[in-house]
């Protein structure tokens, strides 16, 4: 840890994380009622922040290794905590995603038809908060990043979401219609809510570390070389596993996030599934495998079995939709299983295997959703069952939209693939053999729902429903995110050490700490 | 000599090339034809480099291996990719790249009236197809091989659906896909147990591992039963099989590229490249090559009942790649490896010419069809030749490579599953000549036309009319003369040769080696012959009646016909398991899962409205409020103490 | 000191019975007569306790102005409507459950609290040590009493007047 | 008038005393004088007259004693005046901007009593010993009540003074009734007397503090306590009602402070689960019973209550940093809820109604205006960058520090709960289409005070360093 | 007579004030046993007082009843307000204001 004082001149990463919130600024302030303005203003504020993030990729000394671009300025020196950020190889990958996906999101919602302004303008908080959550070493100010990247969620789902309709049914079909299950406006509570309770236990694991080590620092690198009492470390690291495990979608808590990626609005069900759920596995390696190795390998069983479910039972819950944007959402439940268990197999391949799938579903799911959002659009309906055969129409939508399946469905030369052999490979090398066998049946089943559901939307007879006999393919600005994305999910495929070498110089030094790799 | 590498690596490369050109440069793929000679030249290209290739590897004793990592780790790569030059990937090589070039140029004419967005789209998948299929061939380790396995399902799926308008070519192509996919999952699986197993993946360094016995034999079946499920996947072996003859919905130029003479016997390669790991473990080869010969047989009853020209075809494949895998099962990989390759071209053979009778017909039912050997003379030619090598006659493609697989598996101990293939090979004989001689012979077919016209829409190429059938243009008919040739000169050579059987040398320790009796071979000439006579008898001089015929082998036949319920088990499981599970979880989510955060949340909401009437705006309640306040405050400061 | 006994006796058994009475009866005029007469039994305890001025203090404030102001509030409402304002009691299981309670938890206190049973002698004249103190130390406390009253009369009056 | 400013320049602790007292006077003369509408003349001196007297009191120094100890002024008391004189003038402010209807010609008397008040509160601020307490704090009260019923002609004016009233006058009963066993035991009123005295064992002590605390329990509105706020808030006119959410309870708590940290010293342990159980009890009450409100002051009645709940977090974490943060969260609160009152009070003023309906579209009718509201309730519910946020980590971290995990934890889910309804204003507001274009018309000051209010909550939750730097220091005084 | 005599007393009287603030439906007689309240706190402070020998709880009940009858006396004020809006003074007729 050494090399931490690899202190920049240029605060990129500050640059990184503020730019958009500063052109949200720009938005509120100068661009009212001149929509393009608004527009070009939030491809401003993505471009700059993905330029200097592909510039930070290049740039990050591998063989240094470790923290480097750090900045830190005191913020509440009485309390410990300094606005101080830094980069290693894990948050390297998931800046660039983040920036890649703002930056595809931007052009998605391009034809946001009413509040624009407002919309961009939470949408670039939104992503500060991304950002901020990424590249933050203190736990104080990564708490706070994490809360703003998940407050604005409630208004853009709340004003820009779409409403479906749920009929109740069942034991607790009497709550349904109270709490209004379907709306847009539930949709959004309940996500706001569940996340926010999550990050309630976050933030009393994080204060009884900050507390059990005496209230001086909330450094990250304070705080990893402090060995914690092992009983405190195990309640510490279950809170944490349940704060973020909600944000990552785990069972049984991951019910908020089909009923609010269905709801959401293009980029923001872009950005959420592609990027703050992967916050949740990231937010509980960073936080929780670092700081609490004793407890990490005492609750690896349990976090790798859950993820299990989330793999099977995800892809079962994906085939059983037929709403379009719910089979996509359940698919992000069962990948982001994918993610935990790699991340639970505590090995050099499952651990690469799983910041690698947070990278690769976010992107493949980033497309799905916007291509959904495309089709959506145009055919005003999600609903599988009236579609098909729309591949005569939109051809290109189509073939984009299998394009992602494949990756979903791990096929090789695409990034989906990589994630999960690795992932496979490290289940069976860790303690939890069997952990392979549900892994790779999701799989399979992923197989099938994605070739299912591309099948009944996209191929086969043209439907002849006569709403949708004009239907268009994506034009102009439409392609920007469909061609970024599809090049991201294949050069990553087909180059997969683009990003594994910076992520193993953050993985192995992990897996040294907790003891289960020389 | 000259190295390989640089022409092999050609060879593998222009087709990736000529993917990306079409495939990224969008105007160029909407070419149409345009789009089919770029794609064609860089076939050529690529065959040119593969025969060089294939020619310098001659002299060459040891594999060549180029490597470069493509998983990093901490202690150095994880995976690999590169290339694994022998003789026996450039064979295959060669094979792949003569197949694929002479399919592309027959396509060009099979395909003339394609819209040009499709037929670019078409050269797009065909060119990643070749350039899948060549980075199996060259895998040096299994995880490349995975890889291109998996892109050349892909690049299946996709041409399968080619037509994907069609509702059948849409259901076929997912269900190739997902029916190779469920062996791809225990391919999978034994890739990584096996690395695990044995730290490596490499061919190389695995196979000096197995061959020193440094191969821990604790848990290797179920590795290589799990590969082996990789392969009777891909290889379409019972109960994988449903797949094949659905996918003939596909173009059939893409049929006898893929579903014939490539990709389908890749579990076949699969199994020859590993064939000392499966040799370690006896048990699964046992199950190999009883699988094998089943499904040899099997396939061959079901062929006797397929009026479509295309799915007799398909079965037979599914057949003869049964032969392949029990040949394999029996310990003489080199057998299967050989019939692999020869099948392969008169498979090409058979489907293509199938193609141009379908091409000129408009038609894929046989019933449809008879006496077109005076419209068609270079096609029965073709197709007769095609036929002969598949019924394994002397002086013909599959004669030598067949005999050797009967012996194989004698020698290696399975004299049943010897008379099996025996019978198959009768079978074979006569569905393939039931073919020839309802399709090229026989009462000609005007006073069927409104049928023809009837069942036109239903099948693929451009609806002709029988009276107006005529052979195929140049450039289908050169690529059907050429592969008829090669097949006519493999078995011409081979006849002259015949060379000693070289599974005896081939045959590991681990298998019991019976000698071959010298009968053999001979029987096998006259089972076929009596096929083919069988057949004669009732198609051609109607001697026999082929009601009659099939009434003998009643119950038989009805479940021939209907593919012995397989596909209906498989479907019901889908249906009825898949299907109807993931219902039954979604509905479980939604209003289980879901409603018990529904419910709480309405609850407290509901609670906190009743909590609400504590508040009731009576002033002495308040003031109870307070009084009870107190109260608890003194109790608990009482007791506390 | 039996007298002082006999006093203390009486004066609480007066006490008691009249708050009970303040509490108990139906009618609200008799009510505050009661609450006068507890108010006076008051005044004689502290009498006993030798606090002769907070006993006048008690008597002309409280017993007299207290008493006044709600006599004549009660006669204005009286007045104004021309019946007889209810004063029933509701939940008196309640209460008394309530106020037992409380009396038990406090009389458990008290009963074992060491409290001394001897008076000290006073250090002098109550009353001018009360009004040096008044003047002095608590100077403050009684400027504000003073802002207090204030307060007090003109939020009254601000109520109590009619519509301006 | 001389003495007056003699005492300001000399730094004379007394001097906001003796100032704000001069100002209610002058408010009650010049209502009595002025013809016409004084309503603007007296606002605008007392207004004036608070901001002069806030800066006064940074030329004011600790440490100076009065009265043979009874009055003493330390940075604890220091830091309630100043917020307290804050509170006022922003109250007086808003106040201004209340319609003539309502309030011409008494507002000589409304500055009066709000300004009775807070001369209570001053010197309660600075009381170290009982009667003056009392006394101070029954100044600050008795102005409430009449202020509550100040609309005496709304029919639900009455009411709601009346009920504050009667619970008040309980309250103060149970108070003086502990007081009075405090003195008992300790035959002194002098509040650091308490600790030396309470060594001894002495139980009817223990009582004593217990009953006082239940009186104090009323004052800061902790739960079951707490049942006259929803009824005053809901009638009272709303700049009060901003002001009576914070001050009096700030002082309540300066209070607390005095007798349990000063007064109980260390022996205060014994306390805490008693505190701590009071704060769960009131967070999760205040929080469930905001539930299901329909009249946003009601919903903001019982969010404070929740809040009171989340300061008593603090409190019952007894240390340095528990008390600092108490006295954090107090400053942020002021600007977060005052702030929402303002807001509270410009749409109801425009739309004559209280309802949560009418804030339908106000984003999207007045952006500023919904912004700020926004802004305010996210800082109440404790989301980043804003005041609130590090209020309640503070607290919480207080909490954990202690050890008092679960009342932490349930202090954390409960936020969830509180944001539910936060949000549920903010839908309306920014959801939900307006049921009518025209933007909501603000006067300009309760403009100012809305924006004194937004730069507080944004100030203070973009660098809270300072602010948390002087509440330590402060903190760190009492122990 | 010993000091917890009066203590017993007081806190009988205090009590039965309780009740009486709990139990009564007029709001002036809620007031009136807020008074008897107040009033049993007198006599606990002057209790404590004198046997002490000090004049301080003395000086407090001073104090104390002062400010008990401004109270009163602005509650009695309140009551006449709310009788003439009202036209009751019954505290379960008044809840306008509730939930």
């Amino acid at each position: 840890m050494d090399r931490v004082g690899a202190v920049t001149r240029l605060p990129v990463l500050s640059i990184i994380t503020w730019a958009p919130f500063v052109s949200a600024l720009i938005i509120m302030a100068l661009a009212r009622h001149r929509p393009l303005l608004v527009r070009w203003v939030a491809v401003l504020g993505s471009t700059v922040s993905l330029g200097f993030s592909l510039w930070l990729y290049q740039a990050y000394d591998r063989a240094a290794a470790g923290f480097q671009f750090v900045e830190r300025i005191p913020l509440v020196p009485s309390l410990g905590i300094s606005y101080e950020l830094a980069v290693d190889g894990m948050s390297l990958l998931l800046v660039l995603l983040t920036s890649i996906i703002i930056f595809a999101g931007t052009f998605a919602s391009w034809t946001v038809k009413t509040r624009g302004q407002e919309f961009y303008a939470l949408l670039l908080l939104l992503v500060t908060g991304v950002f901020g959550v990424f590249v933050s070493l203190d736990l104080f100010v990564f708490f706070l990043f994490y809360e703003i990247a998940v407050l604005p969620m409630y208004l853009l789902i709340g004003i820009w979401g779409s409403t479906g309709d749920v009929p109740p049914r069942g034991i607790f079909g009497w709550s349904f219609r109270q709490t209004g299950v379907g709306t847009k406006e539930y949709a959004a509570m309940k996500l706001t809510l569940y996340l926010l309770f999550g990050s309630a236990f976050i933030l009393v694991g994080i204060l009884a570390l900050f507390a059990a080590n005496g209230s001086t620092s909330f450094s990250l690198l304070e705080l990893q070389r402090v060995h914690f009492d092992p009983q405190l470390q195990s309640w510490v690291f279950l809170a944490f596993y349940i704060g973020f495990g909600i944000l990552a979608g785990i069972w049984p808590l991951h019910t908020w996030s089909p009923d609010g990626h269905a709801s959401a609005p293009t980029a923001v069900s872009m950005l959420h599934a592609g990027v703050l759920m992967k916050l949740g596995a990231y937010g509980l390696i960073r936080l929780g495998f670092v700081l609490l190795p004793d407890a990490t390998l005492h609750w690896a069983w349990l976090v790798g079995t859950i993820a299990c479910i989330n793999i099977v039972y995800g892809a079962f819950c994906a085939m059983g939709q037929t709403d379009l944007k719910y089979v996509v959402a359940y698919s992000s439940v069962s990948h982001m299983g994918v993610v935990m268990l790699g991340a639970a197999t505590l090995t050099e391949a499952g651990l690469n295997g799983s910041v690698f799938q947070m990278f690769a579903h976010g992107v493949m799911t980033a497309l799905f959703f916007a291509l959904v959002g495309l089709v959506y659009e145009k055919a005003h309906s999600r609903d599988v069952r009236r579609m098909g055969g729309f591949a005569t129409m939109m051809p290109g939508i189509a073939v984009a939209f299998t394009i992602g399946g494949l990756s979903s469905l791990g096929l090789p030369a695409t990034a989906g693939f990589v994630a999960e052999l690795l992932t496979f490979f490290g289940t069976w090398s860790s303690v939890h053999r069997w952990w392979l066998f549900p892994g790779v049946a999701g799989a399979f089943l992923t197989s099938i729902y994605v070739l299912r559901i591309s099948k009944l939307v996209f191929w086969g007879p043209k439907t002849t429903d006569p709403e949708f006999q004009h239907l268009t393919d994506a034009h102009g600005t439409e392609w920007v995110a469909i061609i970024i994305l599809i090049g991201v999910i294949v050069l990553f495929g087909v180059a997969p050490a683009l990003a594994l070498d910076p992520v193993g110089t953050a993985t192995v030094p992990l897996l040294q700490r907790l003891g289960v790799m020389q | 000599m000259a190295d390989p590498t640089l022409p092999i690596a050609t060879a593998l490369l222009l087709p990736l090339l000529s993917f990306l050109l079409l495939g990224v440069i969008a105007p160029l793929r909407r070419l149409g034809r345009g789009a089919g000679y770029v794609s064609l030249l860089l076939s050529c290209g690529a065959l040119a480099g593969a025969l060089l290739g294939w020619q310098r590897t001659f002299p060459e004793p040891e594999p060549i291996r180029l490597l470069t990592s493509w998983l990093p780790a901490h202690a150095g790569p994880l995976a690999s990719v590169g290339l694994l030059i022998d003789h026996a990937s450039t064979m295959m090589l060669v094979l792949v790249a003569l197949v694929s070039c002479l399919v592309q140029a027959y396509s060009l004419g099979y395909l003339h009236d394609e819209p040009r967005a499709s037929l670019g789209r078409y050269y797009a998948y065909q060119s990643l197809f070749a350039f899948s299929m060549m980075g199996l061939v060259l895998a040096p380790n299994l995880l490349q091989l995975f890889i291109c396995w998996e892109l050349v399902g892909l690049c299946s799926y996709l041409l399968i659906g080619f037509w994907y308008q069609r509702p059948a070519a849409a259901r076929a192509a997912v269900k190739a896909f997902w029916t190779t996919k469920a062996g791809d999952v225990g391919l999978l699986i034994g890739i990584v147990l096996l690395w695990r197993h044995a730290g490596t993946l490499e061919l190389l360094d695995l196979r000096l591992l197995a061959e020193s016995g440094r191969l821990a034999p604790a848990g290797l079946s179920v590795i290589t039963f799990c590969l082996y499920l990789g392969a009777a996947g891909k290889s379409a072996q019972f109960p994988f099989h449903i797949w094949l003859p659905d996918a003939m919905e596909g173009p059939t130029p893409v049929s006898a590229l893929i579903h014939a003479a490539t990709m389908v016997t890749a579990g076949v390669y699969l199994l020859f490249r590993t064939e000392w790991l499966f040799a370690l473990t006896p048990d699964v080869l046992l199950i190999v090559a009883f699988v094998g010969a089943f499904t040899a047989l099997m396939a061959a009853v079901l062929a006797c009942v397929q009026t479509d020209i295309k799915k007799v075809l398909a079965y037979s494949t599914v057949s003869q790649l049964g032969y392949m895998m029990a040949a394999i099962g029996s310990g003489a990989a080199h057998a299967g490896f050989f019939h692999l390759l020869t099948h392969g071209v008169f498979k090409a053979l058979l489907f293509l010419g199938a193609g141009a009778v379908i091409h000129a017909v408009g038609s894929n039912e046989i019933t449809h069809m008879g006496g077109l050997a005076r419209r068609m003379p270079q096609t029965v030619i073709i197709f007769v030749i095609g036929t002969l090598s598949l019924a394994g006659m002397p002086f013909f493609g599959g004669f030598l490579s067949k005999e050797e697989i009967l012996a194989a598996v004698w020698a290696g101990g399975h004299p049943v599953l010897c008379l099996v293939l025996l019978v198959a090979a009768f079978l074979t004989a006569f569905y393939m000549f039931r073919v020839v001689f309802l399709t090229f012979f026989g009462v000609p077919s005007e006073g069927r036309g409104s049928a023809v016209s009837h069942h036109a829409a239903a099948t693929d190429g451009p609806p002709h009319s029988a009276p107006h059938a005529h052979d195929p243009p140049l450039i289908m008919a050169a690529p059907l003369w050429l592969l008829a040739i090669v097949s006519m000169a493999i078995g011409l050579y081979f006849t002259w040769q015949h060379p000693a059987p070289e599974f005896a040398a081939a045959a590991r320790d681990t298998v019991a080696t019976v000698p071959v009796p010298g009968w053999l071979s001979p029987l096998a000439v006259v089972v076929a012959s009596s096929g083919i006579l069988l057949a004669w008898l009732t198609y051609q001089r109607r001697t026999i009646d082929a009601t009659r015929l099939a009434a003998a082998f009643g119950p038989i036949r009805h479940a021939a016909l209907a593919r012995f319920w397989i596909d209906d088990v498989v479907m019901l499981a889908y249906r009825g398991g898949l299907l109807a599970g993931a219902r039954a979880i979604g509905w479980v989510d939604r209003y289980l899962v879901d409603g018990v955060v529904n419910a709480l949340s309405a609850a407290v909401v509901m609670g906190a409205d009743r909590g609400r009437r504590v508040q009731t705006g009576r002033v002495q309640d308040y003031l109870y409020g307070v009084a009870l306040g107190l109260l608890a405050l003194i109790t608990w400061i009482g007791w506390a103490r | 000191m039996t007298l002082s006994i006999l006093a203390f006796w009486c004066l609480a058994v007066a006490l008691v019975g009249s708050a009970l009475a303040v509490v108990l009866t139906r009618n609200l005029f008799h009510s505050v007569l009661w609450l006068a007469l507890a108010l006076t039994s008051t005044a004689g305890l502290f009498l006993t306790l030798d606090a002769e001025f907070l006993a006048a203090v008690q008597l002309l404030l409280y017993a007299g102005g207290l008493i006044t102001i709600v006599v004549f509030a009660i006669v204005v409402t009286k007045r104004m409507v021309g019946e007889r304002i209810a004063h029933t009691s509701r939940r008196i299981g309640g209460g008394l459950v309530v106020a037992a309670a409380l009396f038990a938890a406090l009389f458990r206190v008290i009963r074992t609290a060491p409290v001394s049973a001897i008076r000290p002698p006073m250090p002098g004249d109550i009353t001018k040590l009360m009004g040096d103190a008044i003047l002095t130390r608590y100077s403050l406390a009684f400027e504000l009493l003073a802002v207090l009253l204030l307060t007090a009369l003109v939020s009254a009056i601000y109520f109590a007047r009619p519509e301006d | 008038m001389n003495r007056v400013t003699a005492l300001v320049a000399d730094g004379s602790p007394l001097a906001l005393e003796a100032g704000v007292f001069l100002l209610s006077l002058l408010a009650l003369v010049i209502g009595t004088v002025r013809r016409g509408d004084p309503r603007r003349l007296i606002g605008g001196v007392v207004f004036v007259g608070l901001a002069l007297l806030f800066g006064a009191s940074f030329a004011i120094h600790p440490g100076e004693v009065l009265f043979d100890g009874v009055y003493r002024t330390d940075e604890l008391a220091l830091f309630a005046k100043r917020l307290f004189l804050g509170a006022s003038a922003l109250t007086v402010l808003a106040s201004l901007a209340l319609e003539p209807v309502t309030f011409s010609r008494r507002a000589a008397e409304y500055h009066f009593a709000l300004l009775v008040s807070l001369l209570g509160m001053l010197v309660l601020a600075s009381a170290r010993e009982l009667i003056l307490l009392f006394v101070a704090f029954e100044l600050m009260s008795i102005p409430l009540y009449f202020l509550t019923g100040f609309l005496k002609r709304e029919p639900t004016a009455a009411e709601a003074a009346l009920k504050f009233l009667l619970v008040g006058t309980l309250s103060s009963a149970i108070i003086l009734y502990g007081i009075s066993f405090v003195y008992g035991v300790t035959g002194s009123t002098d509040i650091a007397s308490v600790a030396p005295a309470l060594r001894l064992g002495q139980p009817l002590l223990g009582l004593g503090l217990a009953l006082t605390l239940a009186g104090l329990g009323f004052k800061i509105a902790a739960v079951p306590f707490h049942m006259w706020v929803p009824d005053a808030y809901e009638a009272a006119t709303t700049p009060f009602v901003a002001w009576l959410s914070v001050a009096p309870k700030a002082a309540g708590f300066v209070v607390i402070f005095r007798l349990y940290l000063e007064g109980v010293g260390p022996a205060a342990l014994l306390w805490l689960p008693g505190i701590a159980a009071l704060a769960a009890l009131t967070i999760g009450a205040g929080n469930l019973m905001a539930l299901p409100q329909r009249n946003i002051k009601r919903l903001f009645a019982y969010s404070g209550i929740a809040h009171i709940g989340y300061i008593l977090m603090g409190v019952a974490a007894f240390s340095r940093g528990g008390t600092g943060m108490v006295l954090f969260y107090l400053v942020a609160y002021l600007f977060g809820n005052m702030g929402a009152f303002f807001v509270i009070q410009a749409v109801g003023a425009a739309e004559r109604s209280d309802s949560i309906e009418v804030y339908r579209g106000l984003a999207q009718r007045s952006p500023v205006l919904g912004l700020s509201m926004l802004l305010f309730l996210l800082s109440l519910g404790g989301i980043p960058f804003l005041a609130g946020f590090w209020a309640k980590l503070y607290v919480f971290w207080a909490a954990v520090d202690k050890g008092m995990y679960w009342l932490a934890f349930l202090g954390a889910l409960l936020t969830v709960l509180a944001l539910y309804y936060y949000l549920l204003v903010a839908r309306r507001m920014y959801i939900d289409p307006p049921q009518r274009p025209d933007p909501v018309r603000v006067p300009g000051t309760l403009k100012l005070a809305i924006g004194i209010c937004v730069a507080g909550v944004v100030a203070m939750g973009a660098y809270p360093e300072p602010w948390v730097r002087e509440a330590l220091r402060i903190a760190g005084t009492l122990f | 007579m010993g000091l917890s005599s009066y203590l017993t007393l007081a806190a009988i009287v205090f009590c039965i004030g309780l009740f009486g603030v709990v139990t009564r439906r007029n709001t002036v007689g809620i007031l009136l046993s807020v008074e008897l309240m107040l009033n049993a706190v007198n006599i606990n402070l002057v209790a404590f007082s004198r046997f002490h020998g000090q004049t301080l709880g003395m000086i407090f009940t001073l104090f104390a009843i002062c400010i008990t009858v401004a109270e009163v006396a602005l509650g009695l004020a309140l009551v006449i307000l709310l009788f003439r809006t009202r036209r009751t003074v019954l505290a379960d007729e008044i809840d306008l204001l509730k939930g």
